[in-house]
């Protein structure tokens, strides 16, 4: 993996989505999370487990977005090559 | 005296502790016997979907704390139709039932009032 | 005309805090009574005693207390609020054992009825958000 | 003048825009200035002019819209029934 | 792997601060080393002494003083976000003259220096925002 | 060891006091002999707009800080070309000269990094 994205609320979209890379992977976080209603493309999606259980979303996940504990947070971060924060 | 106080909500619930902090002074503009109205609009229509768990995040569900509005007398809860059909919302998802307003509605339901705040 | 506010925003370089600071003066300017100005989530660090304002910067906090000590406009600080933010006045030092007050005594630490007392009681409320 | 909205981000327009009556006014403060570089329509619009002046908008206020001191905030607040703020 | 991270956002109810802690608590437990938790912009209100938590709400002040004192990561506060938002530490009470320091003793008040050598110290920088 | 470290910079200059800091930590990384690049993308493209006068705001003015960069030894300033044709701003609206990129070059920045931070 490239860069891991991390994107905290839906407006960041607008910003991280035509910088995606093929080999690059998306987390869904916090807010971010509302995102993960709908099918995305560009790169491998997850959202946060938490933040989706939360804002009651487990049910409404699209089926292409795996959900995320923290640990596979960590993991996302050790296997990509820099990770870049999308917020506003 | 009491007035006609709207309070407008449009805020997710978990992104910031606005939308706890909002419906706490909600809550005691009932206790207080103001004409107290809401209105659910934009992101703040997330507030009211169903099976939040606020636990998740070590803090409290803003779904619940909602269904307490009724027993401190605020009964008058207005959601904007357009904000729900553009997020995919509708009744069967709220944990609370909401009177569906369209902007038309929403402009008079705002001109009815002595305050309005969010 | 009878004016209340509430203030949504932190006053560090933030844009709500210094809007309404400006509006008040304004309308003290103009003839009206400030009735209350009503601190609400971030609103409250607005109280916060030893911010160090860069000297470049305009210290809001400052132009807070003048407007209380010098016009009397009451300044309001949400308990709750304040509270998990760590705003504590004297009485508050005291029942949770702290070492210091945190919020200057031009504030006044009080509860949400006074929010709802202030739009009652005036002709204009006006909300400066975050 | 039946309601003052006030819009103090971009963003926010999107709430405000559809309740407007025609016998409101807006007044766009902080960074809703932003928002006066083009015709807006629904209401009568103002631009508040130390935030227009910060960010070196003078000259990119659209002729529509007109800009307004701290005291004409405060007149349109008198003049108004009701205030309405709009964030994010 | 040595990981560093930045907080950006307050800790009270707020979203970015406690995505931070639980994702320094994970790496730990996953035997990564976490160098510093740069705490930048209204995150350096992590370090504010006495905020009192509602009951029902996580404490992350108190996370954060934990990850500091069990497992020795390094809490840094950036000076000047921290000064202009009344987080003092001993030090700077003393050279403000001020009643009490704001800042917990677990969280180091540092320069921006140390935010860049946490970047360049480190394998990863992950950045929180508010 | 120098790094490449990349700021991302979409804040918008007076909202909050985030684009002041920011620039604060990039000046001190010039100053430490990092590899720095800036990228002005999306509202962040209004903190180069030329006539500010953060003064109006009793602060200071983000747009004179920028200029300011080239003296810390940053001089990788990049702006985002499609942010500024959708917000209407063009090198004669801007403070500052930077060198512009489409979305492509903007994916080769970000992947020449080490640190991508905001």
């Amino acid at each position: 993996m490239a860069t891991l994205h991390l994107v905290n609320k839906p407006a960041a979209w607008e910003g991280c989505h035509p910088l995606l890379d093929p080999k690059d992977a998306v987390l869904l976080i916090e807010d971010g999370t509302y995102l993960a209603q709908q099918a995305l493309n560009g790169a491998a999606f997850h959202a946060l487990e938490p933040d989706v259980r939360a804002r009651g979303l487990s049910r409404r996940v699209h089926p292409s977005i795996r959900t995320a504990s923290f640990d596979d947070f960590v993991r996302l971060v050790e296997s990509c090559e820099r990770v870049v924060t999308w917020s506003a | 005296m009491a007035k006609r106080i709207l309070f407008l909500l449009n805020r997710t619930p978990y992104g910031a502790s606005h939308a706890l902090e909002a419906i706490e002074a909600i809550l005691v503009a009932g206790v207080l016997d103001q004409k107290v109205s809401v209105l659910f609009t934009g992101a703040g229509l997330y507030q009211l979907l169903s099976d939040q768990d606020g636990g998740a995040l070590g803090g409290r569900t803003v779904g619940k704390m909602l269904g307490a509005l009724p027993e401190y007398g605020v009964t008058d809860l207005f959601a904007c139709r357009p904000s729900a059909e553009r997020l995919g919302l509708g009744d069967a998802n709220l944990c609370l039932p909401v009177a569906w307003l369209d902007h038309a509605e929403q402009r008079r339901l705002i001109n009815r009032q002595d305050i309005v705040t969010s | 005309m009878v004016i209340s506010i509430a203030v949504h925003g932190a006053p560090y370089a933030g844009a709500g805090s210094r809007t309404a600071l400006r509006f008040v003066e304004s309308a003290l300017r103009l003839g009206h009574r400030v009735h209350r100005v009503f601190f609400y989530h971030d609103g409250v660090l607005a109280a916060a005693e030893p911010g160090v304002a860069p000297q470049d910067e305009e210290d809001l906090h400052a132009g807070w207390v003048r407007l209380g000590e010098t016009h009397g406009v009451e300044l309001a600080v949400c308990i709750a609020n304040a509270l998990k933010r760590g705003m504590l006045d004297e009485t508050e030092r005291d029942r949770y054992e702290r070492k210091a007050a945190t919020a200057h005594p031009a504030f006044a630490i009080v509860g949400l009825g006074q929010l709802i007392e202030a739009m009652t009681a005036s002709d204009r409320f006006v909300t400066f958000a975050a």
